[in-house]
């Protein structure tokens, strides 16, 4: 039986291999489009299932919500620029208000949703805090849609046009540049924050036994509010950036984006924050070379398929531990 | 089990309350359905509008038939089992003449259950080829082109006047978009002399349009025609810019209006787009857009006019007839001449508008101008 | 006669460590056997590997049911373990928490029923009967443990010691030749082990059972056990028994290095 | 008790809340005028209404906690104390019947067809139960299914022109067997894995339908469905809705009745084991791969069954309707009715289906509430509106 697979795996890999090649070969430029394409859609994705990956580690909830605080991000920062625009700011520090404003308020709001809708259902079967964050989530949606508008309103970018990066600009632009960049300078920082400092480790702790973590004087509740909050931080950039580089938002933005984070997020290993952005990636480039090679009617047929094939082979996600179950 | 039977006669006491239907009293009751709420809610609401306002007009001026005008409005989300329930509400609250809907299929959807209760439907906005051609809906007039003319326009104007030899199809997959693309194909084929080199479907809302537009600038296309609305439409239209893709970007009536060039911004200019003609220039036209902007404190929306129209033609329609009647009504229709914003408009046998074709029109410095 | 268990060079690896190394154990029919040991040596991972919750890295395990041909366990899933006659219960108690007592145990007979899809949702006449057999016979094996009183209880309400003695009705229900008892004393007062001690005991005379235990109250297991296996990291290091056992100086050796509290 | 801290506490809360929605209740910006405005009175009414919302809140949940401390587990719900009591049970269920007979009858066209929709959406709930209620394998992509019994009964009727009752039957089977087929790949997938891969199958079949024109007539969907035909005579627009409203009860008492009996059969037991504790479900004898199978293939089944109906009451079908909130409300519908419960389920779908349309009244805010009241009730009644109860066995003293 294994070797069968093998043989069909190897035969795949070797045609499409050879038929890769050739393309690659034949228009090598349109192949480094596609690729950077696609890195820059797998960042998108990364700084949304950061804030998921997190929360999944320490509480095991898909917050649903999630998607809502990274539009919410976008929003104040979109009031903020327009505001204090027609008071006739300068751009950059309008730019840096604006990120700040976003960050603090989505932070803001990562932990209200987390007092209201989650604390209680702390001990709660599972699924109810699952339907709990869904309730939420439609209720932040309508409570934006109701307090400005449902239509799609225009961002303009906060990020000008690099003047050192205007060659390369047609292949990749200034956006999306620092899309790439901040995602991996997010990662990073996430990275020494988990590793290195006392809440990292409170975090690590609390993630893998609340009970016990609390034995040992964490504070079980502090330490699940500074995820929430860490979580809604990297989601207010990333919906700051991302409206930048789609120049548009409405209160609906975080539903989508925040279902292919999840994915993402899933396909890495949920929990593990590498995992989350390698997943990211992988989603990311696979997609855009799907569409590029392909038909992009069937992206997302693509995208699930490839999910599906590696959680069948790997059923923790590409960067998740296998939990041997303790008998 | 007091409280439980309590409990079910309230409930059923309330329901009463709830359901009784509105009586045929002294007041005509005309039904609005479309989209009002979600994403797509703009279009709906603009064509309410215009039917809100026109309702307001002929009410001060008599109402039809010596009867005021009541409004009833149901909001179907654009989805086609929500407009289904939505459409027996307004029967059952005893609508008896209806405008809408938006999208096409909740009008199909819906129009099973007004062509059983016997009521005239005009759209404002539904523009698929089926409703009309077909002959499967008898009672459904419009007062918009059917896809069908504009992809006969878009295609003649791709090959005449912008010289194109190379086109990409892109489309949102949904059933307008897709709808008109594949229209647009079929005319050109018939046409021929241009070549489809490209004909996908993209996945509305998605965060990143690179690939497709990598793939567009493969192809090499002149000209890429859009199928589908003005937001996917402006995040396309704004990476081809970037990333310096040499095309003309040409959509339909989805991304007319101010709605498009007002998301897209300076990556609107270059443009083009087929809407309905431009009639700013009819007195009724602006004698609106100002009542509009006075009560609303904008400029009017996409489907406005038509919305105003539908109703203009209804209570035209049951003047002539002499009774709210819908078979009496609905001869009436086809002899009609209406003086609406949009022009003098008419019926033809299959219920398409006769007078309100479409134009092209192309985005300079931020606005639509027309441009044949 | 064969060994109605035989287990010969049980070897368990995870990664490079050697949780069980060549272990030799047979069991007769009618007998209780223990298997004592330091924590850690190896003791679940073994009843992990006969009932096919793990995959043994090497080693043959044989049955001989009573009346019944060897066969070998080799590659079965838990399910199938079962249903050839071996029945567990878990150190760290595993009852089903959304059930009543009496549904746990008909769990039990849930490999003994045929009720399939259509069985279930029409339920014709045998599939009735079949139903009233089993409810009646969980009800029976209930009152033989002495919990039937707690029969339309949620499982999870019950006291610690009720628990325990639930998992082993549970496991009788699925009509074993063999009993796998995992610490059934674990945590039980002295009262509740002495009625432990007797319910054993009777199980074995009464219902044609053979039983292997693990345990760590060694007042138990000696005077409970007719044969007893020390395990030591893994590697079986004496078997006879209690009294051989308990004069073994491999024996004394390995539960002098441990915390004695148990030993 | 209010006492002074608790309105300290509120206060503050209230503030908190003020700072929080000031950017995006206040001020209203319209980016296309470059128009900016401040709804003062915004602020102030919303620090009143969090201040009372805040008292209310923790005062319940004050009230919640300490119920908890001093009550077990396993009170019964006062639904079932009701029916389990015979004196009760049959006037209520008379009660019942003659409600849902009367109802078509009684109420306009509108609220029979709002209430089909609903109880197609208990046979959804129902059926989804058994794949999360009982088997507890999180599936979020059921709308597959559905979509899978729509597109059944459209596509037969198109080509074969196959009639609504022949199709019932047809697109069960094939509910069951797409259930099997796509149930295996993911069986060894737990937990929030599973549900993303479920989530998964739920789109890949709904783009399928999307772009597969050929087959499926894409986007512009499949229209003209006949309604369920009635001896060959035409009942009209009103009277075939009143007919498929009594189909669907009739359908609704079949699934209740047979879920009901798979619940407290061999299977629904091992269901609720495989819940339970995997590991000590197969060490009893019970094969996982088997029961996760049935439990995926039944709860299809019911999925298909409710597509049928749907397309024939709809008459006009297209992948739209098929999106994944689809499967999030039928989710929705059976947590909060009370997972494993079929009175339950029941329940959540009348209320969940039913409210946002009588919530038309106060229209724009309706999924505000809507979701407000999601969460409510998940913190208030995480076990769902009528917590699940077990049957139970009555033995008469065995003679010895």
């Amino acid at each position: 039986m294994r070797w069968i697979y093998i043989t069909i795996g190897v035969a795949i890999t070797g045609v499409l291999g050879f038929l890769g090649i050739r393309e690659v070969v034949s228009d090598p430029v349109y192949f480094l489009e596609l690729l950077l394409g696609g890195l820059t859609r797998g960042s998108i994705y990364a700084l949304i299932a950061l804030g998921y990956t997190m929360v999944y580690g320490i509480i095991q909830l898909i917050n649903f919500a999630h998607g809502e605080i990274y539009m919410i991000g976008a929003m104040t920062a979109l009031i903020v620029a327009s505001v204090l625009g027609l008071w006739g700011w300068n751009a950059g520090v309008i730019a840096i208000l604006a990120v700040v404003f976003a960050v603090v308020y989505s932070c803001a709001y990562g932990f209200t949703v987390e007092k209201i809708a989650y604390k209680p259902l702390r001990n709660a079967p599972r699924l109810s805090a699952l339907i709990s964050a869904i309730g939420m989530s439609l209720f932040l949606q309508n409570y934006v849609m109701l307090a400005q508008t449902p239509e799609f309103m225009p961002f303009r970018s906060l990020i000008p046009d690099f003047a050192f990066w205007e060659p390369y600009a047609h292949i990749m632009s200034s956006v999306e540049l620092t899309i790439i960049v901040t995602t991996v300078i997010v990662m990073v920082l996430l990275g020494i924050l988990i590793k290195f400092t006392r809440i990292g480790k409170a975090m690590r702790a609390t993630a893998q036994d609340k009970v016990m973590a609390a034995l040992l004087g964490i504070n079980v509740n502090q330490v699940i509010s500074t995820t929430f909050v860490v979580g809604s931080a990297t989601a207010a950039i990333g919906g700051v950036l991302i409206a930048c580089h789609v120049g548009q938002i409405n209160f609906f933005i975080g539903f989508l984006a925040g279902l292919k984070a999840f994915i993402a997020a899933v396909l890495g290993g949920i929990g593990s924050i590498p995992g989350a952005v390698l997943g990211s990636l992988v989603l990311g480039i696979s997609e855009s070379f799907f569409t590029g090679y392909f038909w992009s009617e069937y992206e997302d047929v693509f995208a699930f398929s490839i999910l599906v094939i590696i959680l069948i082979f790997r059923p923790s996600g590409i960067l998740g531990k296998h939990e041997a179950q303790k008998v | 089990m007091k409280s439980i039977f309590k409990a079910l006669a309230i409930a059923a006491l309330a329901m009463v309350v709830f359901a009784v239907p509105g009586f045929a009293g002294d007041t005509i009751k005309i039904g609005s359905a479309g989209v009002i709420s979600g994403d797509l809610a703009p279009y709906g609401i603009s064509a309410l509008r215009g039917v809100e306002i026109a309702i307001e007009d002929l009410n001060a001026k008599g109402g039809i038939l010596g009867k005021q005008i009541e409004l009833l409005v149901g909001d179907d989300v654009c989805k086609p089992e929500v407009s289904v329930n939505m459409a027996t509400k307004l029967v059952s609250d005893g609508a008896q003449m209806i405008v809408g809907h938006v999208c096409s299929g909740c009008t199909i959807a819906a129009n099973k259950i007004y062509k059983d209760a016997n009521l005239l439907v005009v759209s404002p906005a539904s523009t698929n080829d089926d409703l009309t051609l077909t002959g499967e809906h008898p009672n459904f007039f419009r007062t918009i082109a059917y896809d069908g003319a504009q992809a006969t326009l878009m295609t003649n104007f791709v090959k005449n006047e912008l010289k194109a030899k190379k086109v990409a199809l892109i489309h949102d997959k949904g059933d307008y978009g897709k709808g008109q693309m594949e229209l647009a194909q079929a005319a050109f084929e018939k046409l021929g002399g241009v070549e489809i080199v490209l004909l996908e479907g993209v996945t509305t809302g998605a965060v990143d349009f690179s690939a497709i537009v990598q793939k567009i600038k493969r192809s090499e296309a002149e000209v890429t025609m859009w199928g589908g609305y003005h937001s996917d439409a402006s995040k396309i239209v704004q990476l081809l810019k970037k990333k310096r893709v040499d095309t003309i970007f040409f959509g339909g009536d989805g991304i007319i209006g101010d709605n498009f060039t007002n998301l897209a911004g300076k990556y609107a200019d270059g443009v083009y787009a087929t809407g309905p003609n431009d009639t700013s220039s009819n007195p009724l036209y602006q004698e609106l857009a100002a009542k509009h902007q006075k009560k609303y404190g904008e400029d009017p929306g996409t489907f406005f006019y038509n919305g105003y129209a539908c109703v203009q033609a209804l209570s035209m329609a049951a003047e002539k007839a002499g009774a709210i009647d819908s078979d009496k009504m609905k001869a009436a229709m086809y002899e009609i001449k209406v003086d609406s914003p949009l022009g003098p408009i008419g019926f033809d046998k299959n219920g398409d508008v006769i007078g309100a074709g479409f134009s092209v029109y192309k985005v300079m410095d931020g606005k639509y101008k027309q441009v044949n | 006669m064969e060994p109605i268990l035989n287990v010969k060079n049980l070897t368990m690896t995870f990664g490079g460590l050697k949780a069980l190394d060549n272990v030799n154990i047979a069991i007769e029919k009618g007998q209780i056997a223990a298997l004592i040991g330091p924590n850690g040596a190896g003791k679940t991972t073994f009843f992990n590997c006969i009932t096919g919750i793990y995959e043994p890295s090497k080693g043959q395990v044989t049955i001989t049911p009573p009346g019944k041909s060897s066969q070998t366990l080799k590659g079965l899933k838990p399910n199938q373990v079962t249903e050839r006659g071996l029945a567990r219960t878990f150190q760290n108690i595993r009852l089903f928490q959304g059930m009543t007592v009496l549904e746990n145990v008909m769990i039990g007979r849930h490999c003994r029923m045929n009720a399939g899809i259509f069985g279930a949702m029409i339920r014709p006449k045998s599939q009735k009967s079949e139903e009233k057999k089993a409810t009646y016979a969980s009800y029976e094996i209930l009152e033989k443990i002495g919990l039937e009183k707690y029969v339309n209880e949620m499982a999870v309400n019950l006291p610690y010691g009720a628990q325990r003695r639930l998992e082993i009705a549970r496991a009788l229900a699925t009509d074993p030749f063999l009993l796998l008892l995992d610490e059934p004393a674990a945590g039980m007062n002295p009262q509740e082990t002495k009625e432990l001690d007797d319910l054993i005991i009777w199980l074995r005379d009464n219902e044609d059972l053979s039983i292997l235990l693990i345990e760590h109250d060694m007042k138990l297991v000696m005077s409970l056990s007719d044969r007893i296996h020390v395990v030591d990291y893994g590697k079986k290091i004496a078997e006879g028994t209690p009294k051989e056992v308990k004069s073994n100086p491999e024996v004394i050796k390995a539960y002098l290095g441990d915390d004695s509290d148990d030993a | 008790m209010v006492t002074i801290k608790k309105i300290k506490q509120a206060f503050f809360i209230a503030l908190w809340f003020m700072v929080l929605t000031f950017p995006i209740m206040v001020i209203k910006v319209n980016t296309i005028t470059d128009t900016v405005v401040f709804r003062w009175s915004y602020l102030f009414w919303n620090g009143i209404g969090t201040f009372f919302a805040s008292l209310t809140w923790n005062y319940f949940l004050h009230l919640k906690e300490n119920k908890q401390k001093t009550e077990t587990s396993d009170d019964i719900p006062m639904v079932h104390q009701l029916l389990q009591n015979d004196r009760f049970r049959i006037p209520f269920l008379i009660a019942l019947a003659v409600f849902f007979l009367i109802y078509p009858f009684v109420f306009p066209m509108y609220h029979t067809s709002i209430m089909i929709s609903a109880l197609v959406y208990v046979m959804l709930g129902l059926g989804l139960n058994i794949v999360v209620g009982l088997a507890g394998l999180l599936d979020l992509g059921y709308v597959a299914f559905y979509c899978v019994g729509a597109y059944a009964y459209a596509l037969l009727n198109l080509h074969f022109g196959v009639s609504f009752w022949l199709a019932l039957p047809i697109s069960a089977v094939l509910g069951f067997m797409f259930g099997t087929l796509l149930g295996y790949p993911v069986l060894r997938l737990r937990g929030d894995y599973l549900a993303i891969v479920t989530l998964g199958f739920g789109e890949i079949i709904r783009i399928i339908m999307e772009n597969w024109d050929d087959f499926s007539n894409g986007p512009r969907g499949i229209s003209n469905i006949p309604p369920p035909n009635f001896f060959g005579i035409d009942l009209g627009q009103h009277g075939s809705v009143i007919y498929i409203y009594f189909i669907v009860i009739a359908l609704v008492l079949m699934t209740i009745f047979f879920v009901g009996r798979l619940e407290n059969s061999r299977l629904g037991r091992a269901w609720i084991a495989l819940r339970d504790d995997e590991v000590a479900c197969q060490a009893m004898g019970i094969d996982k791969v088997k029961t996760k199978l049935t439990a995926f293939a039944l709860g299809a089944t019911w999925a298909s069954i409710g597509g049928v109906v749907f397309a024939a009451k709809t008459s006009y079908i297209n992948p739209m309707s098929f999106t994944i909130w689809e499967s999030i409300t039928i989710l929705c519908v059976v947590v909060i009715g009370g997972m494993g419960s079929a009175i339950g389920v029941i329940a959540g779908a009348l209320v969940l289906i039913l409210l946002p349309e009588y919530l038309r009244a106060v229209a724009e805010y309706r999924m505000l509430v809507f979701g407000a009241l999601q969460v409510i009730v998940m913190v208030f009644k995480p076990d769902g509106l009528i917590k699940s109860v077990r049957k139970t066995y009555k033995f008469k003293k065995v003679e010895e």
